[in-house]
């Protein structure tokens, strides 16, 4: 064990993981964190608290982590590089060790010109693939990125932050034949888990997986596929149409289209997904990445048949 | 008019044209403070030789001559201008007549003037007659002033080579190459394919008076890969089988015939993918290669796809169709915006093919081919002209008539020879001035099916008429240059390149002896296009500069 | 005396229209200076105009597609559309330059297109130029 | 080169307010070249502050000049007269420029016309498009020539984010080429793409903007006094 945390010991002990996202407010309002943890608690075994995602200004995610994990659900910290350099993250990382967080995931970051802040200059002064060799080395090697010791003074205990650590993934981005070549690269750097980019294309995503079976790559990293469930057809044709890297396929669409109940049936082709993720070799787990609508993860973990989540000690 | 010498002066004409009398002149060339002879009616030429000897005997250099308007001005100008042994560009011309109808309201029409704008009161030389004066006087000492500032401008002699260079030994190549030679031209006929050209030359040339042997150098299997000088002093670097070859020509004529457009490669418009949408005649021999295992095998044939086929073209796809629905069970679809079939035997033909089956989608607009969702093949999206809305369907096969692709052989050939291009890639800029032969490069002509031109007689024709201007320019052995080219302030030139990008004619250049630009005199045509781009203000058009133009702005 | 609107005229066409104008009141009204080609003015040359006194100036080019020397009208086009979008920007009326197209024979033209610029200039603004506030419709009058 | 834009005429404007007499002075290199600053564009924008003057009845002298570069100081000597008759110089040059003419003249106030935008090149006429961060180490070496640097909208020099379709950056999927598509197709056409399965490891960017100002100094070009 690297870490000896919650997601770490589900993944090693072989049970198709589950993991959902929870964003934190763009308000110092605590409420509403202990809320979202509350639908998630007992249905998942970690949940990502994401970093000012889009690039938009939110509670900062350890923070938002630590509330969270007092609510009782394991974080799993996202860091990107777009606003710290490497002393702050480091610095960061320490800080959420001390407070108890024993997930990572590194990112590049969103570009701020998604954010509401598009005038910020941006740092990426490392990127995620150089964060993760980053935490590794802090890890294993007990060093910071300069080589030195993670020690408080020369007579002090080396006290080395001992997180379980994180990569995304998105097969969908251009050049397609790159994408693996990436997460080879991630690996190495020193992920231990992968999550992807939200999934609805489950040809490419199905080819991808075939690539990174051919390279051995599942053998050497868990792999937890990412889903978002749909919730209308402006979202599905939203996510379509403007979120680069994304591909909806059109009978998704028809589908929400035919029905009254869109949102039930998002549920139900997302329950779908799942059913067929599991069934691909090398999926370790699924990322459930439900926008603003943490409520619905519950019914799909159910509705998929992976409740009750294991307790491990 | 303050300045002026007595080496210029004004020549005054009586032509009736300028709409000055006699009397109005003389009381004009009191009042111009400059220099000036009244002349009859120079304009008709008769009077020109004595005018020339008198003039002479004024000593002027350069002189200005005030009568009729400047069109009819052109020749009497240049003619005046060898009278006085003067350059041509130290004779200026200047269009009394404006003067003269710029100032006829002075006359019946200020009465009326008068109570709606007192702007006219106010003029100077309120008179008819007077202010009909003044206005010409302004105009004069307007133009003496532009020629003040205009410095002295030499001439050059520049021999022209009497050789001709013709690329390609198609039709209009080889009918191009023949004229030259009957004409006393030595011509190098270079041909990229090695089989192409002497069978060409021995098809067309058999039976005529010129044989291919006299005059005309045939370089098989070679190709052009660089041009260098300009009009009159070309050097060609040929690529032959035999090495490199150095060929010094006055003129360059292209007769590089039809572009292949076949390879994907050809242009980011062409909408071939090497695949299964191919160039029309390669689509039988691709369907033959089909597996069989299908229930129905459809084909496209697509027509008009960027610009309207010709009759022949049409022809051609309404044969092929006919012959792989027929023939060979494929379920062929001709798309076509509005087919040629004025001719008689076409209406037939298409007449046929629709009999047989072949189905026949009338589209609007674009056509966009790509991989079909399902399985292989292409689907073809287009709005049916019937229908009004998008339609798509899948083929096994699309084959595209070629007819008005760019292609990227023609693009290599015209950067070769710094030729510009039209609108659909064809090898002539689309302007009237350039019709039928020339090109944006003094000294380099076109002709042929490169030009757009595919109907064999007509096409004759023109390589004929082609040949005989390159004959026109080079025929009298030296070209006569006045030395009125921009001049490059070296010290200011920067070397952002924008003249030489700017340039129409290709007559900029970096003088690397000097690290600046410079102009070649043969080949720059005056326009001052590069000094109007010139961000460093370094380039000057002697006859035009900066302080000639603001001149002329009271 | 007034200054009058400078008419840059290409010697290939406008210059040839101008020569077959009957109207006083349009030759009386403009300032002619020939060009080889409306490719050769500058920005800079038709700001000195105005700066000069000029209340207008005009470049009078063959149309785009025929011009002799190929790119000179075109050239000369986006040329005169940044002189206008100086103006603007520099508080002045854009419509005191303008560029059009005419051939040889477009005398009628030619007298047409003065006369609108001298309507333009009386006018002060161009008629659409609603949008102006009124102080700056109201000073425009003056010129 | 160094590549600029002209600020807008309103800021150009206001920034000269109160001047009585200024001296709009061009420079004859880089930002002739992009068409920015050079002779040409010091001219225009001298009589452009003059039409604009005349037309809010401001009474404000402008004169123009234009030197070969503003970035050495032997250039200034020949305009050495006309800076000191001026209050104040518009400057055309880049930064550069604009700051050296102030050291050069200590007492002037000299104003900036120009935005400085980037190192770049010429990619057509009137188009110019960034090439180099100016970062001080240079990796093109290692990525066929293209640099992640100046042309990842990140940086990232280990492969491209999740934003790169169909050959485009998502920060401006119109008109910005995605820098890591085009470092695949380089090397991908060199037979080098093994070069992209090495991770880069964090690099120092202390050569660059982030060490502070930059100073070289060629010891051998010296001049002993």
């Amino acid at each position: 064990m690297k870490a000896e945390s919650n997601l770490e010991k589900v993944l090693a002990a072989g049970h198709f993981a589950v993991t959902a996202e929870l964003g934190p407010p763009k308000s110092a309002e605590v409420e509403v964190i202990a809320a979202k943890a509350g639908y998630l608690k007992g249905k998942v075994d970690a949940v990502n608290i994401t970093d000012n995602q889009t690039a938009i200004v939110r509670m900062s995610s350890i923070a938002a982590g630590v509330l969270a994990r007092q609510a009782g659900v394991e974080p799993v910290i996202q860091i990107t590089c777009r606003d710290r350099n490497r002393i702050a993250i480091q610095s960061d990382v320490l800080g959420a060790y001390a407070l108890g967080v024993r997930n990572i995931l590194c990112l590049t970051g969103d570009h701020q010109s998604f954010g509401n802040h598009r005038g910020a200059k941006n740092v990426f002064d490392l990127d995620s693939i150089q964060l993760i060799d980053a935490l590794k080395g802090m890890r294993d090697g007990k060093i910071f990125l300069c080589g030195e010791e993670i020690r408080n003074s020369k007579t002090s205990p080396v006290v080395e932050p001992k997180i379980f650590i994180g990569a995304a993934a998105n097969p969908f981005g251009d050049p397609f034949e790159f994408r693996v070549i990436r997460l080879a690269k991630k690996i190495k750097a020193g992920a231990d888990f992968i999550q992807t980019q939200c999934i609805y294309d489950m040809e490419r995503f199905e080819e991808w997986m075939r690539q990174v079976r051919e390279r051995g790559l599942h053998k050497q990293v868990k792999i937890l596929a990412g889903l978002t469930p749909l919730k209308s057809v402006g979202m599905a044709k939203y996510m379509r149409d403007s979120v680069a890297g994304l591909s909806v396929p059109d009978y998704y669409i028809r589908r929400l289209e035919g029905v009254k109940d869109k949102a039930a049936e998002g549920i139900k082709i997302c329950v779908e997904q799942i059913k067929r993720l599991r069934e691909i070799e090398g999926v370790a787990g699924i990322h459930l990445m439900a926008i603003e609508w943490e409520k619905m993860v519950p019914q799909i973990v159910e509705e998929a048949g992976l409740l009750p989540r294991p307790v491990l000690n | 008019m303050s300045g002026l010498k007595a080496d210029m002066g004004v020549v005054l004409c009586t032509c009736a044209e300028s709409r000055f009398s006699r009397v109005e002149l003389e009381r004009m060339k009191s009042r111009l403070g400059a220099p000036a002879l009244i002349e009859e009616t120079l304009c008709a030429g008769s009077r020109l030789q004595a005018a020339g000897a008198r003039l002479r005997k004024q000593g002027w250099g350069k002189l200005l001559l005030a009568g009729c308007p400047l069109q009819r001005q052109a020749e009497p100008l240049a003619a005046l201008a060898r009278a006085c042994g003067l350059a041509p560009s130290a004779v200026q011309g200047l269009d009394l007549s404006f003067a003269a109808r710029a100032s006829e309201r002075y006359g019946a029409a200020r009465a009326s003037e008068r109570s709606g704008a007192p702007r006219a009161s106010e003029r100077s030389g309120a008179g008819s007659a007077k202010g009909k004066t003044a206005e010409a006087v302004r105009a004069i000492q307007k133009g003496l002033e532009a020629l003040r500032l205009q410095p002295p401008i030499q001439t050059r002699r520049v021999a022209l080579h009497p050789a001709v260079l013709v690329v390609g030994a198609g039709p209009a190549g080889v009918r191009a190459a023949s004229t030259l030679s009957a004409l006393g031209h030595p011509a190098f006929l270079v041909e990229r394919n090695e089989a192409k050209g002497p069978e060409a030359l021995r098809r067309l040339l058999s039976g005529g008076t010129a044989g291919p042997g006299k005059g005309i150098t045939l370089l098989a299997g070679s190709q052009v890969r660089r041009l260098q000088g300009q009009v009159g002093g070309f050097t060609a670097l040929v690529q032959t089988p035999q090495g490199e070859k150095r060929l010094e020509c006055g003129a360059v004529l292209l007769a590089t015939g039809l572009a292949d457009v076949s390879s994907p490669a050809a242009g980011a418009d062409s909408p071939f993918n090497g695949a299964n949408v191919l160039p029309l005649e390669e689509l039988a021999r691709a369907a033959s290669r089909l597996p069989r295992r299908h229930a129905v095998r459809s084909l496209a044939v697509v027509l008009d796809y960027r610009l309207d086929e010709t009759k022949a073209s049409t022809e051609g796809a309404l044969r092929l169709a006919l012959a792989l629905q027929r023939e060979q069970g494929f379920q062929v679809h001709l798309f076509c915006r509005d087919v040629r079939v004025a001719a008689m035997e076409l209406e037939k033909l298409y007449d046929r093919a629709r009999d047989a089956g072949v189905d026949i989608i009338k589209y609007e607009g674009r056509l966009r081919m790509r991989a079909a969702a399902q399985g292989k093949g292409v689907e073809l999206a287009y709005t049916d002209s019937i229908l009004r809305t998008v339609v798509s369907l899948d083929c096994e096969l699309a084959g595209v008539s070629p007819y008005g692709l760019a292609s990227a052989a023609e693009a290599e050939t015209a950067a070769v020879f710094g030729v510009t291009l039209d609108s659909l890639g064809q090898m002539q800029a689309n302007n009237i001035h350039l019709f039928p032969g020339e090109t944006n490069r003094p000294g380099i002509f076109v002709a042929g099916a490169c030009r757009g031109q595919d109907y064999l007689p007509q096409l004759l024709l023109e390589a004929e008429a082609t040949a005989l201007a390159a004959h026109e320019l080079l025929a009298p052995g030296v070209l006569e240059v006045e030395l009125a080219h921009p001049v490059v302030d070296a010290d200011k030139c920067a070397l952002c390149l924008t003249c030489v990008r700017s340039c129409p004619h290709q007559a900029m250049y970096v003088d690397r002896a000097k690290g600046a630009a410079a102009a070649s005199p043969e080949a720059c045509r005056r326009c001052g296009i590069c000094a109007g781009e010139c961000p460093a203000k370094a380039i000057e058009l002697p006859a035009w500069s900066d302080s000639i133009l603001l001149s002329q702005v009271r | 005396m007034d200054k009058r609107i400078v008419a840059f005229c290409c010697e290939n066409s406008a210059l040839r229209a101008a020569q077959n104008v009957e109207d006083p009141a349009v030759l009386e009204a403009v300032e002619l200076v020939r060009l080889p080609c409306t490719g050769k003015v500058e920005i800079g040359l038709l700001l000195q105009c105005l700066e000069r006194g000029h209340p207008g100036v005009l470049v009078l080019g063959c149309p785009v597609d025929n011009c002799k020397f190929l790119r000179g009208s075109s050239r000369a086009r986006k040329r005169v559309d940044m002189t206008r979008k100086i103006l603007k920007e520099a508080g002045l009326d854009e419509e005191r330059v303008r560029m059009d197209f005419l051939s040889s024979l477009d005398a009628h033209k030619f007298q047409r297109i003065v006369a609108e610029m001298r309507a333009r200039l009386a006018a002060g603004r161009p008629k659409d130029a609603e949008e102006a506030p009124a102080e700056e419709a109201a000073k425009g009058g003056r010129r | 080169m160094i590549t600029a834009v002209q600020k807008p005429f309103g800021e150009i404007y206001s920034m000269v307010q109160g001047v009585p007499r200024l001296l709009v002075l061009g420079c004859g290199t880089c930002v002739t070249v992009c068409m920015a600053g050079g002779e040409k564009e010091a001219g225009i924008l001298a009589s452009a502050l003059r039409l604009a003057n005349r037309e809010k009845g401001v009474s404000m002298e402008v004169e123009t000049d234009t030197i070969e570069r503003q970035c050495d100081r032997e250039f200034f000597d020949p305009v050495r007269e006309k800076v000191e008759k001026a209050d104040a110089v518009l400057s055309m040059a880049c930064g550069v420029g604009v700051q050296f003419c102030s050291e050069v003249f200590a007492g002037k106030r000299v104003l900036p016309a120009l935005n400085t935008r980037f190192y770049g090149t010429t990619e057509q006429q009137g188009v110019w498009a960034e090439r180099c961060a100016g970062c001080g180490n240079c990796v093109l070496d290692r990525f066929g020539g293209v640099c992640p640097v100046a042309r990842c909208s990140k940086s990232l020099l280990n492969g491209p984010c999740g934003g790169s379709q169909n050959g485009m950056c998502e920060v401006d999927p119109k008109n910005l080429q995605c820098g890591w598509q085009l470092i695949y197709d380089r090397l991908k056409l060199l037979g080098l793409l093994h070069l992209l399965e090495e991770n880069q490891p964090a690099r120092d960017w202390s050569t660059g903007r982030d060490g502070g100002p930059g100073k070289i100094v060629r010891e051998d070009m010296v001049l002993d006094s």
